[in-house]
This record gives C-alpha cells, structure tokens and sequence, in this order.
C-alpha cells in the first residue's frame, strides 16, 4: 500500500557495521579522489585559464558538435526508439544489439571503426570527415546516440498499453496517437535521453581522439584539450576544462533526479 | 448486430479461444461471464481491432469488419483500469476522440452532454488523476460514449471498484445503457453482477461458449454442469432415471444415497443425469409433518454458518452433502443445531435436471 | 493479461513508412562503420598480429587489471549496494550523487583526479600508483564499479519486500536473510553488474592513459595498444585488438540477453 | 492476549492510525474488517515490528514488546500474495524458520507435520512459483505454521484466490484455526469472510476502531451508522423517538415520511436516532391482511432484480426508498412488477435503532 520500503530498527548488529564500515572506505576513497580535483584550483586561476583563447575555442567547438548531436540523434533517434517500443518484427533483436553495440564496446573501438570507414580506402572515403568538425559529430553521434535511443524507448515502453489502445479505440489513427499521447507521456524519458545524449558528447573522448586527431583552433574539444594539456604538463588548463566538465555532469545528475529515477538511462 | 463465426486465437502455444461464436443483438446488454484466462478480454480485443483473429469472421450489422482498423469501426471500449489520459484534464479526455476525428466544431456541447450524462458537469477542469475511481470509469465512460458509437465494449469496468461504489455505478450504467438503448458488450467474473446487467449472458470457458442465455435461464436452470457449478450451485448430484411415471407427470432419479422425484423431461429409463436442487427451495423441519412437496430425505446437520443475509446448514444425508439455506428467523425458532436430525422436503419442480 | 504488446495491424500508413526509413538509415549508417571494422582484416592477419609480444602483453596486463577490478568492485560494491537499497539515512542522497558522478563524468576528467589525488604534491602522492598497474587498477575501479554497484543495487530494490519481510517474520535476521535471500534472488542482477564493470574496466581508455601512461609491456592495456598502434600507423594491430574487444562485448551482450532485460544496468 | 495501546502512526503527512486500540485473546480469530487504507495493514505491520509504531504500546501476553526485533517476535504472517520464496522448493520454504532459528535437527518431521496439516505432502520438492494460487496459500501458511508461533497475523489472504478457491480455503482455514486453538488476527475487507471466520470482528475507520464485537452484534446489531452501512445495511432513515410506551414495552420514531414502532430502549423523547432494518425481514403484500407485524408502510415498486439467491424489491415510501428482499417464489407467486401497490410489513423486534 505504501511505497516506502519498512525500514528495520534495530540495526545495531555487527552486519551493519560491517557493510557500513566497508560502504565507508569506498565512498571515502571516491569523494577524496573528486576533492583533490576540486580543490587543485583556485577561482581567479580558473577564469584565467578559461579565457585563454585555445581554452575558449575547444569549448565552443565542443558545445556546438555537442549540440548537432543531439539534434541529429532526436531526428533518427525517435523514430527508431518508436520502432523498438512498438513493433515485433523479425530481426528486431539484431537491431537491438546494434544499438547496445556501441554502448558496450569501448569508445576508442568505435572512433578506429569510423576512421577505417571514412579513412583512406574506406567505404565512406569520398566523405571528407577526417581530422574534421563533421568527423567529430560522427564519431559522437555514433557514440552517443544509442543514450536517447534507450532511454525514449524505455519511455514509449512504459506508457500503459491500455492509454494506446484507447486512443485507437477513440478514433485516434496511430500518427495521431503518437503525437498527442505518446509523445506528451514520453516526455520526460526523452528529455532525459537528450541530456545523456549531450553529457555523454560533451565528455566524449576516445572516438573523437581517434576521428579528429587533435588540431587546435579546428577540431580540439574539450576533452581533447584535457588529455593534451595535461601530456603537455599545462595540469592548470586540464583541471580548468575538467571542472567545466564536472558541473555540467552534476547538472545533468540533477536533472535527473528531477525527472525521476524510473526514466534515468544509465540505470 | 455484432457477431462472431468461429473465432480462434492463439498467444504462442496457448489456444485462448477455440471456435468462439458470438451473436449480440441491438440494444441489448450482452454480458461474457468467465474466469480469468477462459477469453474474455481477448474476445473483446478481437471485436475491438486490438488483437487480430487467428481464423473466424466479425460481422458488424452484416459487415465483415476484420480488416478494418481500429480507429475506423466505431466500437467505444471502457477499460478495467480506466485508461484516462493522465496529460489531459477531464474535459479535454472526453473531447479527445472528437478530435480524432476532427470534428473540431461544437465539441463543447457534444462534450458537456456526455460528461452530464454520466453526472460529472463542473469537473471540466479537474485532473483525472486525481479523481476517485468511480469517478475515473464515469469519465472513461463519458469519453466512451461522446461520439456516440453504435456499440460499446466493457472489459470488467466496475472491478477495481470498492464495493459500494461498484454497487451504485452498476445500478446507474444498467439505467444508462437501457435509457440510451446502446448495444453493449460486458465482461465480467462476477456472477451477480452478470445477473444484475444482463439481458442476455455468454458463459465462456476454456475460449468457448459453455451456454447462452438470460440471466434466469443461466441462474436457475442452467444446461451445463460447468455452469451449473459456476454460478454457485450447490447440490449437484450424479444420477440415474430410474421410473418414468408419464400419467402422473413425474420421474424418479436414484443417486448413491437418496431417490429424487423430479417434473418429467423427455428421456429414457436408465439414462445418467445430474440432478441439482437450489439451497434456497429446500425446507427444513425437525419432525416429519405432510406436505405437497414430493421429495423427503432425512439427514443429520454438520455445521450452519451465515451465508449473507441466510443462514446455510450442511446436511449430512447418509455420506452427501446437501446444503440449505434458511433464514435467520427459521434457524432461532427451530433451534437448530449441530447433530441435529432434520428432514429435507422439497417440490418436484424444484428439482432441476441437467442431462 | 498477456504480457505481450498489441501490434495493430493495417500498418501500412504514411506514418509507418516514413518511420521505417528514418530508422533504416539509420541502422545502415551503425551496421556499415561496424562492417568496415570487420571487413579490415583476414583471420590469418589477426592471428599474426595478435602474436606479436607486445600484443600479447597488453591483453595480459588488460585482463589482469580488469579481474582485480572485478573482485575488488564485488568486496566493496555489494554491501554499498545493500545499504543504499534497503537503508532510508540522511545523506542518502548525496553518497548516490557520488556513486552516479564517475558514470555520468567523461572518464578522462575522472583519471585526470586520480593523477592529481596520486600524483606529485597530491593527498595519496606517498602511493607509488602513477605509471604503474595499481594506478591502472585504481582507474578503472574508479570508473567501472559503479555500473556493478547500480546493478546489483537494483536487483536487491527489485526483490519483493515481502518476501523479505516474511524471512524476518519467519524469525530469520538480518544477516541470515542477506545470505539467504537476497544474495540468491539478487544473482542476476550482480551477475550483469559484474559482466558489465568486466567489460567496462577492459574497454577503459580516458582514465588509464591519463593516470597509467603508455609504457610498453609495463601499462600498455589493450586500448591503450589501440590508440599507440593506430597514431603510429600501425593500424592492423589496432584492428586485431578492437576485434577483440568487440567480440568480448557481443559476449556480454549476450549474457545480458540471458540474464533478461529487466536487470540490464546499461538499460 | 496481545493488546495494542494508543497506537499512532504516520506516513509523511498522512495519518494512518489515529490513537488505535485493541485487545485480542487467546485462542481466538480476531478479524480487521475494513475498506483499503483504513490502517488494517499497518496495524498488523506494527505487531509483527516490521514498522515502528510512532506511539503507543504492543503487549503480548502482557509484556511489551515495542523493541523486540521482528525476527524474535514469534508471531507469524501470512500475506497476501503469499511471498514465498521463489528460490527454494516447498520443503524448503517450510524448513527456512527452522534453519534460521538454528534447529538444524529433526526438521524433516516438523516440516512433514506442518505440509500434512495444510493437506500438501508429497508437495516437497515442487518450486512454488508453479503452484496454483490456493496451493500457494497453503505452503505460506504452513510456512508461518511449522515453528508453532503463539499468533498468527493474516492479511488478506485468500483475496488473491478465485471465488472457488477461496470459500473452500476459508473453511478449512477456519477449521484449521480452531484445531490448533492459534490466535489469529486477520485482516480482510470483505463482509462475508468476516462473518464466516471472526470469532470477534474490529471494524477500522481512518485509523481508529469503529466497533468490535461478535459477527453477529457487528451485522445484526452495529451500534454504529458507519459500520451498518459499511456492512451493507440498506434501509437506515434518520428519525426523532416521539412516543415512549413503557408499559407495552415500544417506543414510535418518526422519520420524515413514515413512523415505526419499535422496542423500547433507555432513551428520551425529542432523542434523535437512525433507525434501520434489514430488508429480509421486511413481508411485501399486495393487499393488507391481518399480522402481529406492529409496522405498516404503503409504497410503489421502483424496480426489482436479482439479489444473490433472493430478489431485491425497491419501494418507494413517499420519497424514501426501502429495500426489501424476498424468494423468487413470492416473486412470483405475488406476480409483484414495476409501479404496483404494495404494503410492507414488519415487527417492532425488526427495527433496529442506532442511537
């Protein structure tokens, strides 16, 4: 009748210390390490660093493939998403696992995949995407996308089958359907969907590295500024980027607690 | 008006319905009563467009409707869980389907009517959600009937209903479905409420119709021993005709312990019945006193509890059941109690024969 | 009733073709990058390559490493998972925040604090982790044992609390009910969380290059030997190892499939 | 035998027990009786220690037992879906209380034993998810039955059944109760299970009892309006006692449209009360005859429908509607229809006075 989950008293037996002791170090030796991050730098260092202009152009690069992804992946993701909730077609499950593929698989894997496709005497070749913006939004999408894909998907799922078939049963044709109950109820999964699919852009890294190399000015996102700043010993401009990085992961963290656990993607 | 032919329906190796053949007439209320599992919400699905037939036709005034989609037959549907759009106020549920249907014009009246008809004016602006759930199933059946459709189906509407509440809204949907003369197609488990809805009842088992009939053929004198057990009754008794007594208009069954006599039906000596004899039509008298009544077993009580309004006594008849039931009233002035020896007296036509 | 969805037909719509084809491009798109990865290269290349010492080492170093995660991310995952499943304590919130940042943070930034943390004038610098196993151990701890932590996390949620509530009444404590029930009826769900912190901390590239380096037979981890091989144009032995890689994560894929959806942490 | 003093508890801002007394004793089945979110559940939560009571005492056997673990309660609990666990086959299930309490030696009798009583040996080694829902009911209940608890807790537990199912369980869980002499507190919302199995009945409200006593007080006799309606009274009119006959023993009440006769109680004139009475006990007829019957009401017949083994006459009184329920029989007999005359008639002894 209540959702709460009872919670016994009397939790004072040695079990409890125990797994309390245990939960203890880990979650010490997680906030210790994300302190020592956040501590390194100072406010007035940090707005030094973000200004210099190599700083300032990876951000903008890294905010406007970010944002083409997500777009991109609304257009396709959608439908596809719809597709996976709605139909039962043969080879339906082979689609599925082409979406978890690259979920699952490392990113560096899919970044080498897309270099081979688009690189010297790959299929795609004619496509002028290496060592490019383009190539970046690629190399994102490809990694990224498969986030709104889920998380819409399990969004569509969930709506109560009775609502659908009511609405058909009311006169509704399905494209009707889709758009006035499907999508309104779906709403929170995809907004979800969108700011995984962006926070998951944002901090993209070994399929870009891969795709894009890392050309100042041209195609070095902030992650890519990250890794080279910090191999160039500039720890400063590393940390700077990384706190960025930092806040708009816990943005996203808290919308997604706003939204609802139940539509969280990366449950 | 609706009727089905020969209706099969499997869900990967579960055969749900076996040869279903269905044939509701207009205006009427058409009640499928059944267990859960033997059919029912997929034989309404199946009329609905929601679920697609194996094999077997869905004829609609004459029409073959399997291949038209569902949005296009015009069949309102109510829900056991409501189904209300939870995005969408109370007034903009009902107006829904004539959006669909892109009569965007004088939705207000058509709208206003339907939600006054099921008694929910001034609830416009409400959030379904937050409604009781009687008041749920009025807006789920308000919506329902907004377009006015030529026939409705209803898939155990009142059951997650508290009792009293069910009570009411069934009395109100059965003057509802009389007033506006709509060709509905009820489904429920619930042997009273079959009773109460029906002008006629289907009772499905196993994805075939055991027996068709009004509520009191089904009741009181059900052909099928299925039925028979189904609705609640409970001296059922294998038998054999013993003596056909033409003049007299009566014949003898002989079970395992006792001998029933029973109005004469056409058989033949010998043949195998079941005889059932309602709890309600059996007196009991602790001394034997002459009645009309033809049939007189004596018995021993094993227990009384309260059955409802009555009182029921388990009689023990030489290794039988039987059971009776009487009122509060009879029990105290009898002064019955366990291990008492009683004598059951009941009539020839009390007797019901099922072959 | 039955727990499979209503497929309407009379698909045939505008609406369901255009559908159709946004999502048939789009999976021509993911299943042709993946065909040109696998496409590369012929079985006799990928054994030679796979041969070499080099190779070799690194797929040693990436599998020891990502065991070690595994047993560690178990000791200390389980009982973390436990108590944010059944415990109702201030501050609840906040130790899921942490459990959740290093999922949602890209996995550079999240080693970029470990090098700090570890590194020249850090908290733990008198641990000799920069450069070395350890270091790659303690990264990829970091990024991938929380995928094992949500997992199991929600296998215990999702047992029904009445079963566990009748073990209590029938005179079981809380221990013996840990033990006895939840662990066994949680199996699932912990399995998946181990297979995907497994594959996790074996695809982990951001994290381990910043805090592990690159040396050759000491931290060359197989996405390490990927992004090396690949820059230096040694793009076969980058193929061979990516194959690898994604044959382990088909692997995993399919034991989810298995397990069942409903306990898939990626979901 | 367990007593619950002053029991408070809320979730949030919602106030699901308010102030709560109980007393069960020994050997007897106590039943909660109670519409969804009266606190039924919860009260039985806090027994068994599985939440902490906000307020108030829980004494069993006149020790108080508000920090007892659940665990070393003794007491067990049978759900309502059962809960068993999924992992371990029926012996298992049954044996679990035993491990987890340490007695690792004799179990096979002791879990034999406690199957044997429910009626499942041979059941052993069959995975209960595969059971049907009554088989299921009875491993639970076994399960809660094998350590021999000093109390048992039910919440709804055949309510999950099929109708068949669940009359059959009642009975033999009754009789069950009853051999073993264990004193249980069961939890149900349906009417005619409490009747069946309580030896008293608590009737909850929002939170507080409303009224314990015997099946029989509680359904013939409630002293309290909530709790006659909640049972299903149907004729309660708001009257004002207007004539005190001590002598004959009667007092008149007047209602808005009719007055009655009934038995005198300590009470003064002006004193405002509801008066009720059973629509059984109500004699319909056609044309006035003679009776001891000291109440007689004109009225027309509204409707008449099927009421269980009975049929329910709707008559209207002057505006009041009274329901009267009489056999099929009379039904028929009287050849009684919509809008005919009729008289009601019932003794003083009938009307039942609420004060």
């Amino acid at each position: 009748m209540f959702e709460q989950r009872f919670h016994f008293m009397h939790q004072n037996s040695f079990f409890h210390i125990l797994i309390s002791l245990i939960a203890g170090i880990y979650f010490g030796f997680i906030a210790a390490i994300i302190a020592c991050l956040l501590t390194e730098t100072s406010l007035g260092e940090f707005i030094d660093n973000i200004k210099s202009p190599e700083i300032l152009s990876s951000i903008i690069i890294s905010l406007e493939t970010s944002i083409a992804v997500v777009i991109l992946a609304l257009i396709f993701g959608i439908p596809v998403a719809y597709l996976l909730a709605t139909r039962r077609f043969t080879g339906r499950i082979i689609l599925d696992t082409l979406i978890d593929l690259p979920i699952i698989s490392p990113p560096l894997v899919c970044g080498l995949a897309i270099l081979i496709a688009f690189g010297g005497h790959g299929l795609f070749s004619h496509f002028d995407v290496i060592f490019t913006i383009k190539g970046i939004i690629i190399a994102q999408l490809f990694v990224a996308s498969p986030f709104l894909i889920r998380s819409a998907r399990i969004a569509f799922e969930s709506i109560d089958q009775d609502i659908l078939t009511a609405a058909r049963t009311l006169g509704a044709s399905e494209f009707y359907t889709f758009r006035k109950v499907s999508l309104p109820l779906a709403r929170n999964g995809i907004i979800s969907g969108i700011i995984m699919t962006w926070a998951r852009a944002l901090g993209e890294f070994g399929a870009t590295a891969m795709v894009a190399g890392c050309i100042p000015y041209k195609t070095e996102t902030m992650t890519i500024g990250i890794y080279m700043h910090a191999l160039s010993g500039n720890l400063d401009a590393s940390v700077a980027l990384s706190l960025l990085l930092i806040v708009s992961a816990f943005a996203t963290l808290i919308v997604f607690k706003y939204l609802g656990r139940y539509n969280d993607p990366i449950k | 008006m609706i009727q089905l032919n020969d209706i099969c329906k499997s869900f990967k190796e579960t055969e749900v319905l076996r040869s279903l053949n269905l044939n509701v007439k207009k205006g009427e209320m058409f009640v499928l009563l059944g267990s859960s599992g033997c059919g029912k919400t997929t034989t309404l699905s199946i009329i609905a467009g929601l679920i697609r037939e194996d094999r077997g036709d869905i004829y609609v005034d004459g029409s073959r409707i399997n291949d038209v989609p569902p949005h296009k037959r015009g069949i309102g549907f109510v829900f056991q869980n409501y189904a209300l759009f939870p995005h969408l106020n109370v007034y903009e549920n009902v107006e829904f389907s004539l959006k669909a249907r892109h009569k965007q014009k004088n939705n207000r009246n058509e709208v206003k009517r339907a939600l006054e008809l099921v008694g929910l004016d001034g609830f416009d602006n409400k959030n379904p959600m937050k409604l009781s759930g009687g008041e749920q199933q009025r807006v789920a059946l308000a919506r329902a009937l907004v377009t006015e459709p030529e026939c409705i189906l209803m898939d155990e509407p009142l059951s997650n209903l508290d009792a009293m509440v069910r009570e009411r809204l069934r009395y109100e949907m059965k003057q509802l479905q009389k007033d506006v003369g709509l060709t509905t197609i009820y489904v429920t488990h619930d042997q009273v409420e079959a009773m109460m809805l029906g002008d006629r009842i289907a009772v499905l088992n196993n994805g075939q119709t055991e027996e068709v009939g009004t509520p009191e053929k089904i009741f009181y004198k059900p052909q099928r021993e299925f039925v028979a057990r189904f609705i609640g009754m409970k001296n059922i008794f294998n038998g054999k005709i013993t003596t056909l007594d033409e003049e007299g208009g009566v014949m003898q069954i002989s079970t395992e312990n006792f001998e029933l006599t029973t109005v004469l039906i056409p058989s033949g000596e010998g043949t195998h019945v079941k005889a059932c004899v309602r709890p309600e039509e059996i007196i009991l008298m602790k001394s034997d006193q002459k009645t009309s009544a033809r049939n007189e077993i004596a018995g021993r009580i094993i227990t009384i509890f309260p059955n409802g309004p009555l009182m029921r006594v388990l009689v023990d008849v030489g290794g039988d059941e039987i059971s009776v039931d009487i009122t509060r009233l009879a029990t105290r002035d009898l002064e019955l109690k366990k291990g008492d020896k009683v004598i059951l007296k009941f009539k020839a036509t009390s007797v019901h024969v099922i072959m």
